[in-house]
């Protein structure tokens, strides 16, 4: 087994390093490279799955990596159930996604560039889903981050691109502040970094109040790299990337990782029950607000984004309600849906020459026809539909909620699945139904997209309909699924009963009636979809505000000290006169004597005023 | 006899007139001779301490301050006349076109 | 007795002339003041009986350090130098308290166990014999490493001047 | 009686001294005008030194009266100034000619200081500290203000070498004050006296804040910083380099020799001093830097911060913290060499180019350069896989392990706030446009061969970095016992 899981990464690795180093002669056949080998680690995944499935687990290093006195940290690999299937569902879902990105990407000037980054993001996360200690998985959160911000950034030269870019990477920043915090107190507290040897020391020696802290400190870090609020303001912005990176990394795989990680370390977050308690609220209170925000926006890319960001928070509320298995269960299913979305949506605009707008659209089912059903079947999944795989695993975290005793929580994710009924089925109307809103020239144009972009779509959709009947169905030693993830988390009790899957059901249809009322049963024009109708559409529109808010609070003000400082404090006394450095140069050639201050003085004052001030400080303390 | 104290007690003071020297002053030269009266004060000290302690190091190691404020006298002088010949100008508050 | 009254003489007169040094605009009075301070400095350690020092002290700093200064300025400065308003004058309100702090704070050196516990007896030889002695034994390291600096400081200087050459 | 005179206990720094007499000889022999071959011959002295610190690893023995001292935190840091005057040698060749400054003292200058830099390394007295430090410092003075003609050359040289000799002052006073409390300047007798109640004489503990600040300087802690960005920007860029790394390197050297052999007793007391010099260092460093438009000015600001994260390590002290500071000094020298290295090379209408926006579309036009100089930065901001990452972690690790959890805290702040003007480079050489003309590469292979020592170092100390960082730890023991 060793040998099979290096493999798995090792696939990638090659892919990318080819790629990199000879992409200028390979150019527009760097498909040729980078999707083989995801279909490589795809089938080592597998294999590695059926092992699993056997009751095979692999713990081993490559490596030791910082072995210095008793701190001993190792390139360690970990295959247990729960990263087997993340394996297959990165890898999987990875390969459909390289396959699409042959056709969509066709004819771009960085296509070498552009697989090598891809390749790159599925090494790294696959090295982030099998590290084996706390340390690695930090290295290749930071890993996948930058390809992220790398791949956000793919079309640079749009201004709105590269900022993007630059804001994913910033708000990550903040998120992994934390969680390195995080990591730090672990070590400090265990010894250790190692998975196996902290969850095994993870008992009542160590005080509540630590655990709490490590494990808010940690979800930190998942808010961050998962978009919870308050940091999830960077994914909208992402879908300035392309948008197969927009399906795998920002729907699927990336944006899961902080899932996996509190899944993961669920051990630690238990020891600390508040801290459980607060993911599953910021989980709800996120898959509520993001659902609101993804009721209006007329951008397909942006309600997809913010869908994701409510998803997400779905499963947080599951992990934070004690149903890890569930909580993934339904990182899986959509991944599936949310990818087949992300990528029917990249159809429509691929046909559309280019338009994302959902004003512009309208009345193109016809003439996409695979893409129009496999979207209607995800929007089915994502709304919850039965038999599809978003109902199985939607319900199975609503009925954890609600069995729980989190009853307020229950009510709010309800309330969020009716709104996310709403706002896909307000997508398939108005982009796919309804009357054509068309410029001239794009309807002109409209064409289904090729055979190696449908494919992937009709497996994605696929996959969507079979998943939840064949691994959600709960029967009295619970799913398929969980039974499957047993060996890492604590079976959950099973034999629910009907009254939950039936109230979901009845809102997801009610969301979906109110769409066909208000977008589908008549055609809509662009200006009644657009113009806020009152206060609250208003604020819905401009996101609650929370980018003008941060603006304000922390990125002007960063930039005012900065400035501050340069003249301020590392001038000493100076002559207010002076304010720039461009009018000094200036007036220096002018031979203006008034702003001639002799620094060499300022700074020997300033070491002086250190010197009095360290001996100062040591006499004092010696008294 | 004049105790060792009233030596250091001097030292101290020339080295205080030596700092505030270099922090007036803008000629180049006169902030330089000021940190040669800052090192000369310390050989003071240096020697008054040696006495105290009844160990010729304190002298000894005059000897090796002396040494390095002759090459710095050097190199400093070789610098200040080098920047001089390119600027025609001699102060330090008209030294300041790197700011920020 | 003698000796206090001398110290005291010589301590004037070394004060003042550094202060001399610091507030005369005119460098060369500046150079002037630094030789009489060195010399007092010189005398100093006369009293003290490091004659040795004495000696190095008049010939190295005096002779040749100061000479150099007075060279420098004599050849660089034409007239008097420092005209004009001073754009800092604020921070010498601020460089005068904050020396006088570090004075203060060196005042505290007076109380010093060093100052307080009795004097051992044994007096110090000053002379050549007994700091080249030093300086060849336990100090022969650094000794050789003074060398080394002079080295240095020579290949500087001729590589400031040499590039004017060319 | 004479002291024990042991010539194997100063080979590495003889070794360096001989080269640059030899270059000193070869310099007058007539050549062709070319001046490669100095540089060439001092690289192989510098091998040869760093070959000799190698074959001593292991011994622990003072000489000549304990004035020098062969051990492995000697030995470590010879290494370390090796590979940063190797690498600045490296880069000076082809750009010196470029600029038309090639001459034959400019690398004998380089090798003085490198033997100022392995004599403050292996001092076991402040007298050789002091020395050490003349040695490097006006060694360094003079290469500062090299390009002759340039306003920015002559002020650099000038600030630094007043503000030095100012610096000096103070140390040196400090000197004088603590033999005045302690009756001796060799480490070790200090350490004695210091053990018997030398610490709480007001002489030494003046003598000792005087002592830090002329370290301070050196190091370019905060606030005996304010002349690293001027001399940094004014400074030719290798100079700059070997200002940034040998320089602070001894620097920090001595300073840790100091604190861990002959104050490790007081330590609580000292700690507390550094703490506020590094978050001082950490923040104001960092913070001064987001607004700077200079590549060479914001590299020295960061320098300011990176003195920061240092002090941390030295804050923490003992075997963690130091091994800590040891092997950040080694990453920071690959590091830093690497980046100046990169900025050496470019041009733009004919000048050097040193705006950030001289970067944009590095990328498009120059691939590899991009990568490599993009490699340096996430190493400065602590991205892994790269060194930088691995030392920070160490150093922050080490602070939190002794108990200074909000120092780490405050650093790791630091970190994230650095990383916006590092990343701010990456995606001006990535992600924008050159208006006007372009910038160009100036191919050089002795600075490329630089350049690959250089990325070998942060790759190989981010990837693999055990044995380094067993060898930091194992050189700061002599110091503990």
């Amino acid at each position: 087994m060793a040998r099979l899981v290096w493999l798995i990464p090792l696939f990638p690795l090659v892919g990318t390093l080819v790629n990199a180093l000879f992409g200028r002669v390979i150019g527009h056949r760097a498909h040729w490279i980078a999707v083989p080998a995801l279909g490589a680690s795809f089938l080592a995944s597998y294999a590695v799955f059926v092992r699993v499935s056997g009751g095979e687990t692999y713990t081993g290093d490559l490596f030791q990596w910082i072995a210095a006195g008793s701190f001993q940290t190792a390139i360690t690999a970990q295959v247990d159930p729960l990263s087997a299937v993340m394996l297959l569902v990165v890898t999987g879902v990875g390969f459909l996604i390289h396959l699409y990105s042959a056709g969509y990407m066709h004819g771009d000037d960085g296509y070498a560039r552009f697989f090598t980054y891809l390749n790159l993001f599925v090494f790294s996360m696959v090295m982030l889903v099998l590290a084996g200690n706390f340390l690695l998985l930090y290295v290749f959160w930071e890993a996948v981050g930058l390809c992220s911000y790398l791949l956000i950034g793919f079309w640079y030269q749009k201004q709105s691109a590269s900022d993007a870019g630059k804001k994913a990477f910033i708000v990550n920043r903040v998120g992994d502040f934390g969680f390195g915090l995080g990591i730090m107190l672990i070590w400090t507290t265990f010894g250790t970094l190692d998975y196996g040897e902290v969850f095994a020391r993870a008992d009542a020696s160590v005080s509540v109040a630590t655990y709490t802290a490590i494990a808010l400190l940690l979800f930190m870090g998942a808010c961050g790299k998962s978009a919870q609020l308050p940091l999830h303001t960077w994914l909208p912005d992402a879908m300035e990337g392309p948008t197969p990176v927009s399906a795998l990394i920002h729907a699927a795989t990336m944006v899961t990782a902080g899932v996996y990680m509190v899944a993961r370390s669920h051990k630690l977050f238990e020891m600390a029950p508040v801290s459980l308690e607060i993911v599953a609220w910021v989980g709800g209170l996120t898959a509520v607000f993001a659902a609101s925000i993804g009721l209006v926006q007329t951008d397909i890319k942006r309600v997809l984004a913010y869908s994701t960001i409510s998803q997400l928070g779905y499963m947080f509320a599951g992990v934070g309600v004690g149903a890890y298995a569930a909580g993934i269960f339904h990182l899986v299913t959509h991944a599936f849906f949310k990818a087949l979305l992300f990528l029917g949506a990249g159809s429509v605009i691929h046909g559309l020459s280019g338009e994302q707008d959902l004003r512009k659209m309208g009345a193109i089912a016809p003439r996409m026809r695979v893409t129009a059903v496999t979207f209607v079947v995800g929007a089915a999944g994502l709304a919850g539909l039965p038999p599809l795989a978003g109902f199985f695993s939607k319900d199975e975290i609503l009925a954890a909620a609600a069995s729980e005793g989190h009853t307020l929580l229950f009510l709010l994710l309800l309330a969020g699945a009716f709104m996310t009924a709403f706002y896909i089925f307000r997508v398939v109307f108005l982009a796919l139904f309804g009357a054509s809103r068309l410029s001239h020239e794009a309807a002109h144009h409209v064409h289904e997209s090729p055979a190696v972009m449908t494919v992937p779509l009709a497996v994605l959709a696929g996959l969507t309909v079979v998943a939840g009947l064949a691994l959600g169905l709960p029967s009295a030693h619970g799913t398929a699924f969980s039974r499957f993830l047993a060996p890492v988390f604590p079976a959950e009790e099973a034999a629910r009963g009907l009254a939950v899957p039936l109230v979901s059901v009845v809102v997801a249809v009610a969301g979906v009636l109110l769409a066909w009322l208000m977008y589908g049963r008549r055609p809509v024009t662009a200006e009644e979809i657009a113009v806020p109708k009152n206060a609250l559409h208003s604020l819905l529109l401009h996101k609650y505000y929370v980018d003008e808010l941060y603006d304000a609070v922390f990125v002007r003000p960063l930039f005012a000290l900065s400035g501050w400082c340069a003249r301020v404090f590392d001038l000493g006394v100076i002559d207010g006169a002076v304010n720039g450095i461009g009018r000094l140069v200036v007036a220096w050639a002018q031979g203006l004597r008034r702003v001639q201050t002799g620094f060499v003085m300022n700074y020997a004052l300033g070491m002086l005023a250190g010197a009095v001030a360290i001996v100062a400080f040591l006499l004092a303390r010696a008294r | 006899m004049v105790p060792e104290s009233h030596y250091v007690a001097l030292s101290a003071v020339l080295f205080v007139i030596g700092v505030v020297g270099v922090l007036i002053r803008r000629n180049p030269l006169v902030i330089f001779m000021s940190i040669e009266l800052m090192l000369n004060a310390a050989n003071l000290a240096l020697v008054a301490f040696g006495q105290r302690h009844g160990t010729a190091q304190g002298q000894a190691l005059v000897f090796f301050v002396m040494c390095v404020a002759a090459a710095e006298v050097a190199v400093g002088l070789a610098i200040i006349v080098s920047i001089f010949r390119m600027r025609r100008r001699l102060s330090v508050d008209e030294l300041s076109l790197m700011r920020w | 007795m003698g000796s206090v009254i001398a110290f005291w003489i010589l301590a004037a007169l070394v004060v003042g002339s550094a202060v001399g040094l610091v507030v005369r605009r005119n460098p060369i009075h500046g150079a002037l003041f630094l030789v009489v301070n060195l010399g007092g400095v010189a005398a100093l350690y006369l009293m003290m009986h490091a004659e040795f020092l004495a000696a190095a002290q008049v010939i190295v700093y005096a002779g040749a350090i100061a000479v150099l200064f007075v060279f420098a300025i004599m050849v660089l400065i034409p007239g008097k130098e420092e005209t004009g308003p001073d754009p800092l004058r604020a921070q010498r309100w601020l460089a005068v308290p904050l020396g006088g702090f570090l004075a203060l704070e060196i005042a505290l050196v007076l109380r010093s166990t060093v100052f307080t516990t009795s004097r051992s007896p044994a007096t110090v030889p000053g002379g050549v014999e007994a700091v080249g002695r030093l300086l060849f034994t336990d100090y022969l390291f650094p000794f050789e490493v003074t060398s080394f600096l002079l080295l240095a400081a020579l290949i500087g200087v001729m590589a400031l001047t040499k590039r004017k050459a060319s | 009686m004479l002291p024990l005179i042991s010539f194997r206990a100063i080979a590495p720094g003889m070794a360096l001294a001989a080269t640059a007499c030899l270059l000193l000889l070869l310099d007058l022999l007539p050549t062709r005008g070319r001046k490669d071959h100095l540089a060439v011959v001092g690289l192989a002295g510098v091998v040869l030194s760093m070959i000799l610190s190698l074959g001593l690893w292991g011994s622990d023995e003072r000489a000549f009266n304990g004035m020098v001292r062969l051990d492995g935190f000697a030995l470590f840091f010879n290494l370390v100034i090796g590979f940063a005057t190797g690498l600045v040698l490296l880069l000076s060749i082809d750009y010196l000619r470029r600029q038309g400054m090639e001459s034959g003292e400019f690398y004998i200058l380089v090798l003085f200081s490198a033997v100022g830099m392995t004599l403050m390394a292996g001092a076991g007295d402040l007298i050789v500290i002091f020395l050490g430090l003349e040695v490097m410092s006006l060694s360094l003075y003079v290469l500062a203000g090299w390009f002759e003609g340039r306003l920015e050359a002559g002020e650099a040289s000038m600030k630094y070498f007043l503000l030095g000799a100012f610096a000096s002052g103070f140390f040196l006073y400090g000197i004088a004050l603590i033999f005045g409390a302690t009756g001796s300047t060799n480490l070790d007798r200090i350490a004695v006296a210091v053990a018997g109640g030398a610490a709480r004489d007001p002489l030494l503990i003046i003598g000792f804040g005087l002592l830090v600040a002329g370290f301070g300087f050196k190091i370019s802690s905060v606030p005996f910083h304010m002349w690293t960005a001027d001399v940094y920007q004014g400074a030719p860029t290798s100079v700059t380099a070997l200002i940034a790394t040998g320089s602070k390197a001894a620097a920090f050297a001595a300073l840790l020799r100091v604190l861990l052999s002959a104050l490790r007793t007081v330590q609580p007391d000292w700690a507390v001093l550094f703490w506020g010099l590094a978050v001082l260092s950490m923040t104001a460093g960092n913070v001064v830097a987001l607004a700077q438009q200079n590549i060479k000015r914001m590299l020295a600001y960061s320098s300011i911060a990176h003195a920061g994260y240092i002090l941390v390590g030295v804050v923490a002290g003992g075997a963690l913290g130091g091994g800590g500071v040891l092997f950040y000094l080694l990453v920071y020298t690959f590091t830093t060499a690497g980046a100046f290295g990169v900025i050496l090379l470019l041009e733009r209408d004919g000048r050097e180019a040193v705006a950030v926006s001289d970067l944009a579309g590095l990328a498009t036009r120059h691939p590899v350069l991009a990568l490599t100089f993009s490699v340096f930065l996430l190493s400065l901001v602590g991205i892994p896989p790269t060194a930088g990452f691995v030392g920070k972690f160490y150093l922050f690790g080490a602070a939190v392990r002794t108990g200074y959890v909000w120092l780490a805290v405050i650093g790791v702040v630091n970190s994230a706030i650095a990383a916006y003007y590092y990343l701010r480079l990456i995606v001006f050489m990535y992600m924008r446009e050159p208006e006007g003309s372009p910038t160009v590469l100036v191919p050089s292979l002795p600075a490329g061969l630089a350049l690959a020592v250089a990325l070998w170092g942060v790759v190989q100390l981010g990837v693999l970095p055990a044995p380094f960082l067993d060898l930091a730890q194992a050189a700061v023991i002599p110091l503990l016992r």
